[in-house]
């Protein structure tokens, strides 16, 4: 394959490899987080659920960075490797998106006392998930290949914006949620945990982009046989 | 070039566009009987106090406006499609954005249209006062309407050429749509409490803001869009 | 100027018209409209038409302010911004993080006598997170008011 | 304690969210592998 970004070739073992070192690294740095970590002083030890919370909400938010990043390029140069990048980051997204809400309102439920509000932090993610399933969702109504990477790109670039929204909303709007943390709100007791965790998250989603990835690759391979069939059979019969 | 010769071909697309919708009627009278329905459901399904339906008025005035007015734009190319007609459309010499403003305005006239039956209607059956905050609301149901009316033309050039236009459409269209909605049912529910906290001009900019935003996006991103 | 340099400009000019929205969004304060609760001090400059509207009213809890009603499930505090006080009230358990000193929004009405009555409590918790100073345990902290509730 | 009921959960559903779409990803991968290898094989063998 020219211009291929990931080889088609290499084995399904070396994902499984990859993957089993994400999830091996997420257990130890759970592990680590949930024994290491005092209880805090407000929420006692719901606290913990920072390590799991915190972390998917960055990788989502780095996950629609390379939907952005795939969908800008794919309009730059034409070429459908970074369509099938951006459109892999973006189902990725989608599924930690909704992991950092489920997690969010489990984690709401004790400490605010509700597990939803119409809080400006909560809805704007709520409206990138759903501009999310659009873009999946238009995706898998199109079938003409060119066409499906061109307007899933524009429409790839308007919700990936998004997330600026919904990271910048807890400063520009007055909110139930809290604004970011930084390291002088944390302290160093939690901060440890955090950044392990949230290093085993980036493996994961490295692990989920490249894996779905392939398969988006794989998806086009079969494609084009098919099309390829078609096209032979449709000779045969004019022969 | 020629500024004028390209307002002509907006306006004969535009015009092109309302000819085939008073032709036919049907479309719109049936968006117009759907906008009806929404309306006295929201009525029974908000139950019979009064106050509570007033209150929730704006609210269900914009949203009865979002359906009905979702089902004008995909027609809107659809019709271009079953006959062929949109390619010729785009083998014209000249700006294929003038086929965007042309259908934009085709449908801005539409929805306006649904919406001077609806209001009245929906004043008569929410006990709402209409001629007190008539300028401001008019001025109000224009704004939001344009907003809705530029993102429904454009997701709609997408959405009617795909398989399942009908889900796809709102899909798309309604999130991006909610910023929009949230500034015009706000204002639209100030004006009809007559607007006590004089919060109404706010809300009006905002709309502003987000009309020229959608407005120009848009416009430059449907080259993408159209092109083949 | 070709049909290329032109096609640019418009484009470049599109671009501004967009970022200059933006930014007048952030920056005009026209974004302030959408606030997820008031203050006391917004709230009570609201005067008579405060009454009886559902509004949703952020502030700190007075310390010292705090009655709780175990048996009727009754809770009475003061909020403050720090400026202005309102009396709440507040009907069912709170969340078990609610102590004196916290952040706190009511979603409720605020009634002609003076107190605002609350049908939903939540708490803000603010970005900071520190283990509990030597010598006082968490609960001690937050389950002084309640905790004969929970144990 | 009350609190752990939560923690527990939080924790839990990461993870049968992680590995469930960990193994839908390898399941789907697997298909498409048999699916290019079988096409293959198919489109060969006609002519």
């Amino acid at each position: 394959m020219p211009g291929s970004f990931v080889p088609a070739v290499v084995s399904r073992r070396r994902y499984q490899i990859l993957g089993i070192i994400a999830l091996a690294a997420l257990v130890g740095a759970e592990l680590l987080g949930l024994s290491a970590s005092p209880p805090d002083r407000d929420m006692g030890h719901l606290q913990k659920i920072m390590y799991v919370h915190v972390p998917a909400a960055w990788s989502a938010f780095l996950a629609f960075f390379v939907v952005f990043i795939g969908s800008v390029l794919y309009l730059w140069k034409r070429e459908e490797r970074y369509d099938l990048l951006a459109a892999a980051a973006a189902e990725v997204a989608l599924v930690l998106t909704a992991l950092t809400l489920a997690l969010g309102s489990i984690w709401g439920r004790p400490t605010w006392g509700v597990w939803w509000t119409w809080d400006p932090r909560l809805t704007t993610t709520a409206i990138l998930l759903v501009m999310t399933v659009g873009y999946l969702a238009l995706r898998s109504f199109v079938d003409e290949p060119d066409r499906r990477a061109r307007w899933s790109a524009a429409v790839g670039i308007l919700a990936s914006l998004n997330v600026l929204v919904v990271y910048k909303s807890v400063q520009w709007w007055r909110t139930l949620h809290q604004v970011q943390s930084s390291p002088s709100t944390v302290d160093p007791a939690y901060a440890l945990g955090l950044r392990l965790n949230a290093l085993a998250f980036l493996l994961v989603l490295v692990y989920f982009i490249l894996l779905r990835y392939r398969a988006a690759r794989l998806e086009r391979l079969v494609e084009a046989q098919a099309e390829a069939r078609e096209l032979a059979q449709g000779e045969e019969l004019h022969v | 070039m020629g500024l004028p010769r390209e307002a002509g071909r907006v306006a004969a697309v535009a015009w092109k566009d309302l000819t085939a919708e008073r032709r036919t009627k049907a479309n719109f009278n049936a968006v117009v009987f759907l906008a009806a329905l929404i309306l006295f459901l929201f009525g029974f399904a908000l139950g019979p106090d009064a106050e509570a339906l007033r209150a929730a008025a704006a609210g269900a005035l914009w949203l009865t406006v979002l359906f009905s007015g979702v089902l004008a734009f995909n027609h809107s190319y659809q019709v271009e499609l079953e006959s062929g007609a949109l390619e010729a459309l785009l083998l014209y010499p000249g700006d294929h954005r003038s086929i965007f403003l042309g259908k934009l305005i085709a449908n801005l006239v539409f929805v306006l249209l649904v919406e001077a039956i609806v209001l009245p209607l929906a004043a008569v059956l929410y006990h709402l006062p209409l001629l007190r905050p008539f300028p401001g609301l008019a001025g109000v149901l224009l704004l939001g309407t344009v907003g809705f009316v530029t993102l429904g033309t454009f997701y709609a050039a997408i959405a009617s050429r795909v398989r399942a236009r009908e889900v796809l459409l709102p899909l798309l269209l309604f999130p991006m749509l909610v910023p929009v909605l949230l500034a015009a049912v706000e204002a639209t529910g100030a004006l009809l409490a007559g607007d006590p906290m004089k919060e109404s001009g706010g809300w009006i900019r905002l709309l502003l803001i987000f009309d020229v935003i959608f407005f120009v996006a848009s416009f430059f991103a449907f080259e993408y869009v159209i092109e083949e | 100027m070709t049909p290329g340099s032109r096609r640019r400009l418009v484009l470049a000019g599109g671009a501004i018209v967009v970022l200059c929205g933006f930014g007048f969004l952030l920056y005009g304060g026209i974004g302030e409209n959408l606030v997820y609760f008031l203050t006391p001090s917004e709230l009570l400059a609201r005067g008579e038409r405060a009454y009886d509207t559902p509004v949703r009213l952020g502030g700190q809890v007075l310390p010292g302010s705090v009655r709780w009603d175990a048996e009727a499930l009754d809770l009475r505090f003061r909020l403050t911004d720090g400026t202005q006080t309102l009396v709440v009230r507040s009907t069912g358990a709170p969340p078990q993080m609610f102590r004196e000193g916290i952040g706190v929004v009511v979603e409720g009405r605020y009634r002609e006598g003076g107190v605002f009555e609350s049908t939903n409590l939540m708490v803000k918790h603010s970005n900071e997170y520190r283990p509990p100073a030597p010598g006082e345990r968490p609960q001690d902290l937050y389950r002084t008011l309640l905790g004969e509730e929970r144990s | 304690m009350s609190e752990w009921r939560f923690i527990v959960a939080a924790y839990g559903l990461t993870w049968v969210v992680l590995v469930a779409y960990a193994i839908r990803l390898q399941v789907r991968l697997r298909r498409l592998e048999r699916q290019l290898g079988a096409n293959g094989n198919g489109a060969e063998a006609t002519p």
